[in-house]
């Protein structure tokens, strides 16, 4: 079971910004561990981050996204008080969702 | 290389050269660390060690909510800026972690050897309980004063032990910490290494730990920190929350005093 | 892939563009599913994936460090000033799978996003912008990767 | 205070080492029992190596204190008696692998497995070829070594070759390791790193 990301959101003159840092090994696949043996790859694959009902940002990844990975950007709309939610999955088929109120 | 470089070194020699490209680069290397400052991953840790703070663990099923970091039963706030200290009823100098330790045992049933057997997360691993708990402890003391105690006399030995295993050459590179830590502005590779027997130096290293070292994908904590400079130094293993240990973190905490806390930090 | 196609993909000419954007529409239906890039093994490849070659773009901007201290951990970001941005691609050419990651940037949101990639070695990060009616823009820039520390 | 600690160091060698774990006679050899307590052997790095040499409990005071010249003479003849030239007189050998043998900071860690090769990590402290940017100051600048001496005379081979065998030759107390001395690296690593220094073609002479 994955930790809880940790999910900023902030509005500002009708713009809100978002800061994402998601708790995740994204093991590439061609990391020894300390026995030499390679750590199987595990990362995550889809974010999909919506306000309210609506997807203000969707991606995609690759075994190139950091460990523990961060994501920010900023979306016109939204409000004190509204919610911002993130999904992410990862190719083993783990998968979480968190949100937060506007700030 | 741009050809006002070039003119440059043709000009005035290599050295010139050298150390104005020098400069540049730990420019860059600023500007990469303050690019990484806004969204530390050491919060998630955080996050993972409130719930160990706050959760009934062990045979006992308590929290470590009444657990005593030096300002008494369950005070959090500015405790990890005055450790290590004395502690009267272990009648010993105890560092955080020695002392979360403690907590673990007494409190919560825990056996020692359970906790201690791995300390450190290895990479790729989710943080160890001692990592999530040294960097929730330690955020809890963010932007206070260190102000390590001096008053007892175990304290003040502690320091003085500190200090002089500080200084001690041993081992097939005849390393010290003093080797790389007692000079102003000497790097290591690119990384600047602090003078730890001056107080700016030392308040700035002493407030950044635990820290978030991108390298590993881990928060280590300022144990970790002191078995990784024995183990570049050819030492052997620090034994963790050894005497040693808890004496340079004390040497170490004294000297910074003063300085503000920023834990948990964010490093290479 | 193609050896041809490669050859046409990699000529950066005006005329190669014109071609190179000819072919987009067929990669376009490819890079529907959204992955194929993923497994690219290099910069050619993988941009092939994407859709073809992208026209070079002052109105795209790259915020990453020219010197990190780590490559585990490199900030990357990427402002594209190009109207109709639909989808912004972050590259690290050197890496085993240059594709490294996919947004997708529906009306109303900002065409500028930061993440932090992992590079193996000193590179070159490419950012593409793809417009709504398909065209593919980018731009390029240079991270030392840099050892660090006691070295072991 | 500060002498406190090696005065304890220089009683532990007269008793014997068992004797100063099984029953310290004062607090200052009781503070280094527990120091060297504070320990455990992993892979090669073993306990033992925190018993200090002379030269090393020496060089421990004047970090804090200097020494007396005639101690520092004293230590500079020492580390000078300890060097061992190439067997068969060729000090330069690949600077191709010299470079490798300055890259490379692993060996003798308590990290390493038991036989890792060790290396010299010279760009930890110095600067050698000027297109590695990550390179240390706490040594001074190598780069063109070879060129500014007027390239590989018999007495600048002599010289560097000691100056990497043992440093303390020339300076007592020197941060430098004994690349040679103790063992650190091998003849041919050696040699490698002398043709890195002062080999003309080499990089840190371009």
């Amino acid at each position: 079971m994955a930790d809880p990301m940790k999910i900023r959101a902030n509005a500002a003159n009708g713009v809100t910004e978002v800061k994402v840092l998601m708790a995740h090994p994204m093991e590439a696949g061609i990391r020894k561990d300390a026995a030499g043996v390679v750590v199987p790859a595990h990362y995550i694959t889809d974010v999909t981050v919506k306000h309210g009902e609506r997807v203000v940002l969707q991606c995609l990844w690759g075994q190139s996204v950091s460990q523990n990975p961060y994501l920010a950007f900023k979306f016109k709309g939204g409000a004190k008080g509204d919610t911002v939610s993130v999904s992410w999955q990862d190719n083993l088929g783990e998968s979480r969702t968190d949100q937060v109120t506007v700030a | 290389m741009p050809l006002s470089r070039v003119t440059w070194a043709s000009l005035l020699g290599l050295v010139i050269a050298g150390s104005a490209s020098a400069q540049s680069v730990s420019d860059e290397i600023a500007k990469y660390r303050a690019m990484l400052a806004d969204g530390n991953p050491a919060e998630l840790v955080e996050g993972q060690g409130e719930v160990l703070w706050t959760s009934k663990r062990g045979p006992k099923q308590v929290t470590l909510e009444a657990c005593d970091l030096g300002k008494g039963p369950g005070v959090l706030a500015g405790a990890y800026a005055e450790l290590p200290r004395y502690f009267k009823d272990t009648g010993k100098v105890m560092d955080a972690e020695a002392r979360l330790v403690h907590c673990m045992v007494t409190l919560q049933g825990i056996e020692r050897a359970d906790i201690v057997r791995k300390p450190f997360s290895e990479q790729g691993e989710r943080a160890t309980d001692m990592e999530a708990l040294a960097a929730y402890v330690s955020a809890a003391s963010r932007d206070m004063k260190i102000n390590l105690p001096q008053q007892h006399a175990e304290e003040k030995a502690a320091y003085a032990r500190g200090k002089q295993a500080f200084f001690y050459r041993a081992g097939p590179h005849d390393f010290s910490c003093a080797s790389c830590h007692s000079k102003n502005d000497q790097r290591i590779r690119l990384q600047d290494l602090p003078n730890l027997q001056q107080a700016a130096a030392a308040r700035g290293a002493f407030a950044s730990w635990p820290a978030y070292r991108v390298s590993q994908g881990a928060v280590r904590t300022m144990q970790w920190r002191m078995a990784d400079c024995f183990r570049q130094q050819r030492f052997p293993q620090l034994e963790y929350n050894s005497q040693a240990a808890i004496d340079l973190i004390t040497y170490l905490g004294v000297n910074a005093k003063g300085g503000t806390m920023a834990a948990p930090g964010l490093k290479r | 892939m193609n050896p041809t196609r490669r050859t046409v993909l990699k000529t950066s000419s005006a005329l190669g563009l014109l071609v190179a954007c000819g072919l987009v529409t067929s990669q376009q239906a490819l890079a529907a599913t959204g992955r194929e890039g993923f497994s690219a093994k290099s910069l050619a490849d993988a941009l092939a994936a994407v859709g073809g070659t992208p026209a070079d773009s002052k109105d795209i901007v790259i915020t990453s460090p020219d010197i990190a201290e780590n490559g585990a951990v490199v900030p990357v970001g990427v402002v594209s000033n190009i109207p109709g941005t639909s989808e912004i691609y972050f590259f690290v050419e050197k890496n085993p799978n240059p594709l490294a990651a996919m947004f997708r940037i529906p009306e109303g949101t900002n065409a500028a996003v930061q993440s932090r990639l992992k590079m193996g070695q000193s590179t070159n990060v490419v950012a593409v912008v793809k417009t709504a009616d398909g065209k593919l823009y980018s731009a390029t820039k240079e991270t030392k990767v840099t050892l660090g520390g006691c070295g072991g | 205070m500060h002498s406190k600690f090696i005065t304890a160091a220089l009683l532990g060698v007269l008793a014997s080492s068992a004797a100063l774990a099984a029953g310290p006679t004062t607090k200052d050899s009781a503070d280094l029992a527990a120091f060297k307590a504070s320990f455990r052997d992993k892979n090669e790095a073993t306990v033992d190596r925190l018993e200090q040499s002379e030269a090393q409990r020496l060089c421990s005071q004047d970090a804090q204190r200097p020494l007396k010249p005639a101690q520092r003479k004293q230590i500079e003849q020492q580390a000078t008696a300890t060097v061992r030239y190439p067997a068969d007189g060729n000090y330069l050998g690949d600077w191709k692998e010299g470079e490798k043998v300055a890259q490379n900071g692993r060996g003798l860690q308590s990290s390493d497995p038991k036989g890792t090769p060790a290396g010299g990590n010279c760009y930890a402290c110095h600067k050698l070829d000027q297109k590695e940017i990550a390179f240390g100051n706490i040594g001074p600048s190598l780069q063109q070594y070879g060129k500014l001496r007027g390239g590989p005379t018999p007495e600048i081979l002599k010289y560097t070759w000691a100056k990497i065998y043992n440093s303390h030759a020339f300076q007592a107390c020197s941060v430098m390791p004994r690349f040679g001395a103790a063992g650190i690296l091998t003849e041919k690593q050696m040699q490698d790193v002398m043709a890195l220094l002062l080999a003309p073609e080499s990089p840190v002479n371009q």
